[in-house]
């Protein structure tokens, strides 16, 4: 192996590098700043609508694992009313196989990712912990309609815009967010 | 002059001190509890990938560059007559110069030789 | 408390001297024969430059022989070292014993 | 369970032993290591004189982790993701990645763990001196994910080893794993010098 | 006069006794010295980390303390409280006593180094070889923590250590020589002030060579050999925990310290430099240099051990004697008032040597019938 | 004659940093040098193919995605694929175009991720693995916004695709398309004059054509090594043959023409995302009617497509029940690294770690 | 002060020769004998040889350790040497007598030592000496051949053939 390039390549390679020293860092610093996550997130857990759901049970067949946990009696006009309604996030790879598979539009992918535990049992998700509220809302992911409730995904492709001004992330409370469905 | 390698003595001193308590300090704190862990007979094996090691560790050992570590041994030694020449290169004038003149081109040649032999070359 | 003078360096040139005449006669494992005539040549070092301090602190004629015996024992311990590895690869041992036969 | 490898000197004999050491492991493993939650709850008895030490000491511990990634999937990748320039795990102090047990704070397990490679995890856990703390990153590590039912998967590691903090998702997003790291942190903070690792209690 | 002599003859007139006149300011000296050269290791450790993360567009350490200079305290405060582990197989001496062979002769090496004017401990005549020297002394250190652990990884890394160290030495002290013949002395403080023009500028090459010999010495990428986290994991230390893995970590620093001030000394001209007090004109070369380091490392792979061998014996070792040579031509003709001369000649002489010889010679290695 | 050495023999993996996963090479060495290696696998076995015996059709996809899991969205297509010549589906034209233009941005996104790992192996500082995430964050940012997961995917269906792009994804494409070379640009101008690094990958690790052919290697190993080989071109699958591509070759089959030959390879991909934005149906349906438990008829099947990183096959056995009575799955890395043995006997131990980064394997494709 | 830096440093030089005769691992051994050197070193500066004891560093410590150490790791069984030969007794006869011949004689000399303060600087003085007229020139140069026919005698004697 020659030096054919008298060192040449490593002094480029160096330029490239000084360069990037001076260019802005693309770093978000995560928990002060968030980004705004795509609008299809498949969150780390299920959004369940209690009063929309018949208890059919087409997602916990759909469920590649068997996951969902789903106990119900039939109450009067033979409706089925939901007694339990469990998600082992622990275990859920969130690949929304259920979601697709709802008829009634009963069950959606969350937003939230931010479910770390300390123990094992916290990762059930109890039918109260599943069911939409203010705090845990659903994504798009499968479910165009709440598209427009949802602010925009913050691409790093535009991280700056034509004036390179850094795009500003929003912290988590200040986006502009839907009611639910 | 020994005053001053007195200085390097005693710093010496202080360092062998400094260096020694800072491994100490853990043993220390360790005997008064501040320190958790116990020893196990998993943590004491040696880490090689969570594997365990086949076989012996030292080894023997096939240092393909002793060659290199020989020529080493053998340059290092001609250095040492540069040194007391190089302080006095002015006042030695070109009579040194041929003196050093002739130590690197008997180095020269040394070195050549074993370049020619193959010796430089690391198979 | 004794007083550092020529005698005291030369004492302890002869004791290293000593020690690693004892040890290159009695070892058995050839590299460490080269570390005992190391020992050795270093107590003669010892001996020049207490000689050179004390009878010739001018001319500095032991350190110049000094410097004479490091080269040479560094031409030593490369070739011995390099026969070593010569013996090492026919017969595969460090023992003295296999030295003692100059014929390979 | 502790791993003992026995002395070998050929691979035949290493093959043969890390065989019967992953099937007497697969057999021992049975119960789940239970989750030490109680310190939620607990008020902390802190030394009054070693209030303020404790104090410092668990932010020093807090601030600088060296993490160990146990990367075996495709968790790992996210986790590499968390530690890119556009999550940068460096900004909590762990940017010094220690593949050596022997330096690391925190083991992140990122991945699928099968039987096999559980001896190898726990031998790498054991290795790691104290205090240490386990992060299980990603469904598999948490329970075997979708592999559950398979035969060679280890059903969640804490099976195999005490777990600290649980990340779900598959995989986790960048910023869930810094949740996750940042929950871990919550709880050093609540360690005292002596008793910093409050899952062995 | 250096400062530690004004402090004696302060001593001296105020009527302390003798031993107290000679005993007192070593001791304040040393404990300067070394208080200086942790705080510096310290800002060296936050400095990379930072540095690093921004040529790779991150932020690095931010959280601990103003903009995560406390990162480095943090780091020591958790390293003291960690077990420390002696695996069964190691040498248990050897691996105890490795660190502190590794680290002494580090802090030793800064009995030399000029921080400003006059304030260095002793200005020894031998100074720069005594650098030599003594840090010859840590490759062995090395060796026992790499032999003494019992690991494989680290048996490799030990051998590893000494290849570099017989292929870099010699052209390293050829480089000092070449110094040495223009300053007439190998006294740190002559050398400084011999340096009307820095040296850097006086002799390229043999900065060139200086600089990549410490680098060498330093493990510093890309000779990073010796810890090369992608071959063997963590080489020589890779058994060590706790305080033990920290005197290595911090050695690393310190080496990397030292031989910033040691480069800073003999080719950036030291302490000098206009307006500023010494002591800044010091930090602020130390700086450049080590962020240089940080630069290379940021951007260059690892060589082989062989080809960092080849290098070390078929370019720099040549180059090296070809620039002693000259200089010495050079010292011994050219009268003393010429020295830009000898600036033109021998960045003419490094350009062609590198041109011709990046022809001729070939790193080499490659593979090995079995 | 040189001295005879005890053996020594050394772990490389499974956890270490530069085995990609859990890969466990068994070393004898020489001093540095390799005198033999045994490549030991199954540290990541999860059974996939096992799992996929119980599964529907539609269920096994989040296995699929789990395979090469840097490249999910090809293992995804090249199932989908396999499953629609078993039962015979058309996918509707939209979807195929989707198909392409995410399997080319994959393809960019694993051989960068190949790439920046196989530099780091070499001894480079992370840098260039970071500089290469920049972008792959990019296109993660576009696929998250398509199917709202980072890095498996689960989008691809038998029949076509799960959900139609939204409305700002052609957008962004574009610009990613239109920016990406320069970035390309910069990583050549990082490392590839590098000296040190040519020295470290030029001639290392040959990889013959011969013996490239012999063991059926596959994708850019294939490829460095002079065989001009690509399923896309041989024997056109979806609607490669609608695309203007070239398919770069090595010379020599070392280290650095793999590397080379991949970085070659992302700007064709650049090139057929651009063809296929400007060809794109705008509307249409995106997945055929499909059942959600779906019963293909019963027989056999093989599919296979070029996967980043190689020639990535199933084959499907059903026996017309809603699970495939055997799914087996042919992963192009394992069949390349069955050359890993004679290409690093000889070479050191950092060589050895630099061939095996060139290879790029990933274990959950090697495993299964 | 210079009584007991001598005599530490006479202790530990003595110490560690026996050490690297008694100590049977020889890697210890080499350590030992690399502590030897150093106190070596550390005496010659009492003798105000300040270049020489660097140097003794340098050589001694820096590359005579580091080739025994290579040769060390290059030959096998070599970790625990075998006991000391049968020659044991005779040999501790033979030394013993030396030394006692030998401080005898050192007792027994009066030396005629001038009282020449030492000198200050030595690097300039050996170069003096070693390369002016007074005459080590040709000494030197014969050293030096003798060191370039060392290296070629080592190749030759080690190259694979
Ligand atoms: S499929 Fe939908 S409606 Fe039926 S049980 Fe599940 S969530 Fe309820
Ligand atoms: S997201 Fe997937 S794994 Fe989770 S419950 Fe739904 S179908 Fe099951
Ligand atoms: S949890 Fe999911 S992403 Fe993580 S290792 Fe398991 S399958 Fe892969």
């Amino acid at each position: 192996m020659k030096f054919e390039r008298y060192g040449t390549g490593i002094v480029k390679g160096m330029a490239l590098t000084l360069k990037h020293l001076f260019r802005a860092p693309i770093t978000v610093q995560y928990p002060d700043e968030k980004l705004n996550i795509s609008r299809r997130t498949r969150g780390n857990e299920l959004v369940w609508f209690p009063e929309k759901c018949t208890g059919c049970g087409t997602c916990t067949k759909a469920c590649l694992q068997g996951n969902i946990i789903l106990v119900t009696h039939r109450g009067e006009e033979s409706k089925f009313i939901v007694d339990k309604f469990e998600l082992d996030s622990g275990r859920c790879i969130f690949c929304g196989l259920c979601v697709e598979s709802c008829p009634y539009n009963a069950l959606a992918m969350g937003l939230s990712y931010e479910c770390a535990k300390y123990s094992r049992k916290d990762l059930v998700l109890s039918k109260e912990r599943l069911a939409v509220s203010n705090d845990h809302q659903p994504s798009a992911y499968y479910r165009p309609q709440f598209d427009d409730q949802l602010p925009d995904q913050s691409l790093l492709l535009y991280d700056r815009d034509k004036g390179g001004q850094k795009l500003k992330f929003l912290p988590l409370s200040k986006r502009k967010r839907g009611s639910g469905a | 002059m020994l005053e001053q390698y007195g200085y390097v003595g005693i710093l010496l001193i202080v360092a062998i001190l400094f260096t020694i308590t800072i491994p100490m300090l853990p043993m220390l704190l360790k005997r008064i509890g501040l320190i958790p862990g116990k020893k196990n007979p998993t943590k004491v094996q040696s880490y090689e990938c969570g594997m365990q090691t086949v076989g012996k560790t030292r080894v023997q050992y096939n240092f393909r560059y002793y060659f290199f570590a020989v020529l080493f041994v053998l340059l290092d030694m001609l250095t040492i007559f540069l040194y007391p020449w190089a302080v006095n290169v002015k006042e030695l004038g070109a009579g040194g110069l041929v003196a050093v003149g002739i130590i690197l081109s008997l180095l020269t040649v040394g070195y050549l030789y074993a370049w020619r032999k193959g010796a430089l070359q690391w198979k | 408390m004794f007083s550092v003078g020529l005698d005291q360096y030369l004492i302890l040139s002869a004791v290293l001297f000593c020690i690693g005449l004892f040890g290159v006669l009695t070892q058995r494992n050839v590299i460490k024969v080269i570390m005992c005539l190391e020992i050795m040549l270093n107590a003669v070092n010892i001996a020049l430059i207490a000689f050179s301090q004390y009878i010739t602190p001018v001319t500095l004629t032991g350190q110049v022989f000094a410097i004479f015996v490091m080269v040479v024992a560094a031409a030593e311990v490369a070739v011995g070292i390099a026969i070593i590895f010569t013996v090492y690869r026919n017969r595969e041992s460090v023992d003295i014993e296999n030295f003692n036969i100059l014929k390979w | 369970m502790e791993i003992i490898r026995p002395e070998v000197t050929t691979p035949q004999e290493a093959d043969l032993a890390e065989g019967k050491l992953i099937n007497s492991f697969l057999e021992t493993c049975t119960g789940q290591y239970p989750d030490p939650d109680k310190w939620l709850d607990e008020e902390i008895r802190r030394n009054v004189l070693l209030t303020t030490v404790d104090a410092a000491v668990a932010w020093a511990r807090q601030r600088s982790i060296f993490p160990l990634i146990f990367g075996t999937a495709c968790c790992a990748f996210e986790m590499i993701a968390a530690s890119g320039p556009r999550f940068d795990l460096s900004r909590f102090g762990m940017d010094i990645i220690r593949f050596s047990p022997r330096q690391a704070d925190v083991m992140l397990i990122t991945g699928t763990i099968t039987w096999k490679m559980a001896t190898a995890a726990r031998m790498i856990y054991d290795q790691m001196p104290e205090p240490k703390w386990v992060i299980a990153v990603g469904a598999c590590a948490i329970s075997g994910g979708t592999f559950r039912e398979s035969y060679s998967v280890v059903p969640g590691v804490n099976h195999i080893m005490p777990v600290d903090v649980y990340v779900p998702g598959c995989p986790p997003r960048p910023e869930a794993m810094i949740h996750g790291i940042n929950r871990l942190h919550a709880k050093i903070v609540k360690g005292t010098i002596d008793n910093p690792n409050l899952a062995l209690k | 006069m250096t400062l530690l002599d004004q402090f004696q003859l302060i001593l001296k007139t105020a009527g302390w006794p003798e031993w107290a006149v000679y005993l007192t300011p070593a001791i304040v000296g040393i404990l300067i010295i070394i208080i200086f050269v942790l705080t510096v290791v310290i800002v060296f450790i936050w400095w990379e980390r930072r540095l690093i993360s921004r040529f790779q567009i991150r932020l690095g350490p931010n959280r601990c303390g103003p903009e995560g200079i406390l990162q480095p305290i943090a780091t020591a405060v958790k390293i003291l409280l960690k077990e420390d582990i002696v695996p069964e197989k190691a040498d248990k001496l050897i691996h105890f006593i490795a660190p502190i062979i590794v680290f002494v002769p580090i802090l030793l090496i800064f009995a030399v180094v000029p921080f400003g004017e006059g304030a260095i401990l002793v200005d020894l005549n031998v100074g720069i070889i005594y650098v030599i020297a003594i840090s010859s002394i840590s490759v062995i250190g090395i060796f026992m923590a790499a032999w003494g652990s019992g690991n494989k990884y680290s048996y490799i890394s030990g051998m590893r250590s000494i290849a570099q160290m017989v292929s870099y030495e010699i052209p390293v002290v050829l480089s000092i020589v070449g110094i040495a013949l223009v300053t007439g002395s190998f006294s740190m403080i002559k050398i400084v002030e011999a340096q009307s023009i820095p040296f850097i500028l006086l002799q390229p090459l043999g900065f060139l060579i200086f600089f990549l010999g410490s680098l060498a010495e330093m493990n510093r990428s890309p000779f990073d050999l010796l810890e090369a986290d992608s071959e063997i994991v963590a080489g020589y230390h890779i058994e060590y925990s706790g305080m033990k893995f920290a005197m290595f970590y911090l050695g690393e620093y310190g080496v990397a310290l030292a031989y910033s001030g040691i480069i800073t000394t003999l080719f950036l001209s030291g302490w000098q430099g206009p307006l500023l007090p010494p002591i800044l004109w010091f930090i602020i070369k130390v700086m450049l240099v080590f962020s240089l380091i940080i630069w290379m490392r940021a951007t260059l792979p690892r060589l082989r051990v062989d080809q960092l061998m080849s290098f070390a014996w078929k370019f720099l070792l040549p180059m090296a004697v070809i620039n002693l040579v000259v200089v010495a031509v050079e010292v011994l003709v050219l009268p003393a008032g010429l020295q830009w001369v000898m600036v033109i000649l021998n960045f003419g002489l490094a350009a062609v040597l590198i041109l011709l010889w990046s022809k001729l010679f070939t790193l080499g290695g490659g593979r090995v019938e079995v | 004659m040189p001295i005879k050495t005890e053996q020594f023999y050394l772990n490389v993996g499974p956890q270490h940093p530069s085995t990609h996963g859990v890969f466990r090479l068994r070393l004898s060495l020489d001093g540095e040098v390799v005198t033999d290696v045994e490549p030991i696998i199954g540290y990541l076995h999860r059974g996939i193919e096992k799992l996929a015996e119980s599964r529907t059709y539609t269920q096994i996809i989040p296995l699929t995605d789990r395979l090469d899991y840097l490249a999910s969205m090809t293992d995804n297509v090249a199932y989908c694929l396999a499953v629609e010549k078993l039962a015979g589906i058309k996918i509707p034209e939209r979807a195929e175009y989707i198909r392409v233009i995410f399997s080319e941005l994959m393809r960019i996104s694993s051989h960068m991720m190949a790439v920046g790992f196989y530099l780091n192996d070499c001894g480079a500082f992370f840098t260039p693995v970071l500089y290469m995430w920049r972008e792959r964050e990019k296109i993660i940012d576009l696929f998250d916004m398509v199917c709202g997961q980072r890095l498996l995917y689960n989008y691809m269906r038998v029949g076509g695709v799960s959900q139609d792009v939204p409305d700002e994804f052609l957008p962004a494409i574009k610009k990613f398309v239109a920016e990406m070379p320069r970035y390309i640009g910069e990583y050549n101008q990082l490392i590839k004059q590098n000296e040190i690094f040519l020295a470290r990958s030029k001639g290392v690790g040959i990889l013959p054509k011969e013996t490239a052919v012999n063991i059926g290697a596959s994708g850019p190993v294939l490829r460095a090594s002079g065989v001009k080989w690509d399923i896309r071109k041989m024997d056109p699958y979806s609607i490669y043959d609608r695309f203007d591509f070239e398919v770069p070759t090595g010379e020599a089959g070392d280290c650095y023409d793999r590397y080379w030959v991949r970085i070659q390879e992302m700007t064709q991909s650049l090139r057929i995302i651009e063809q296929a934005i400007n060809q794109i149906p705008a509307k249409g349906p995106i997945c055929s009617e499909v059942p959600q438990f779906f019963r293909p008829p019963p027989g056999e099947t093989y599919g296979y497509i070029e996967a980043p990183k190689g020639n990535l096959g199933f084959y499907i056995v059903s026996d017309g029940s809603i699970a495939p009575y055997r799914l087996h799955i042919y992963p192009p890395t394992l069949i390349n690294i069955t050359a890993l043995k004679d290409m690093m006997i000889g070479w050191k131990v950092a060589d050895l770690i630099i061939i095996f980064g060139s290879m790029d394997v990933v274990l959950g494709e090697i495993d299964r | 002060m210079l009584e007991i830096a001598f005599a530490l440093l006479a202790i530990t030089a003595v110490a560690s020769a026996v050490a690297v005769i008694v100590v049977r691992d020889i890697f210890r051994a080499a350590l030992c004998l690399i502590l030897l050197f150093m106190t070596v070193a550390g005496v010659y500066l009492l003798l105000h040889a300040d270049f020489l004891a660097i140097v003794q560093i340098l050589v001694y410590v820096g590359a005579i350790s580091i080739l025994i150490i290579v040769a060390i790791m290059l030959t096998r069984d070599a970790r625990q040497g075998p006991p000391l030969g049968n020659l044991k007794y005779p040999a501790a006869v033979v030394g013993i007598l030396l030394l006692g011949v030998v401080v005898f004689g050192i007792i027994n000399t009066a030396f005629v030592i001038p009282d020449n303060a030492p000198l200050q600087e030595t690097v300039k003085p050996l170069g003096k000496a070693l390369f002016g007229d007074s005459g080590y020139l040709l000494t030197m140069e014969i050293a030096v051949v003798m060191l370039l026919s060392a290296i070629l005698g080592a190749i030759a004697v080690i190259r694979e053939k």
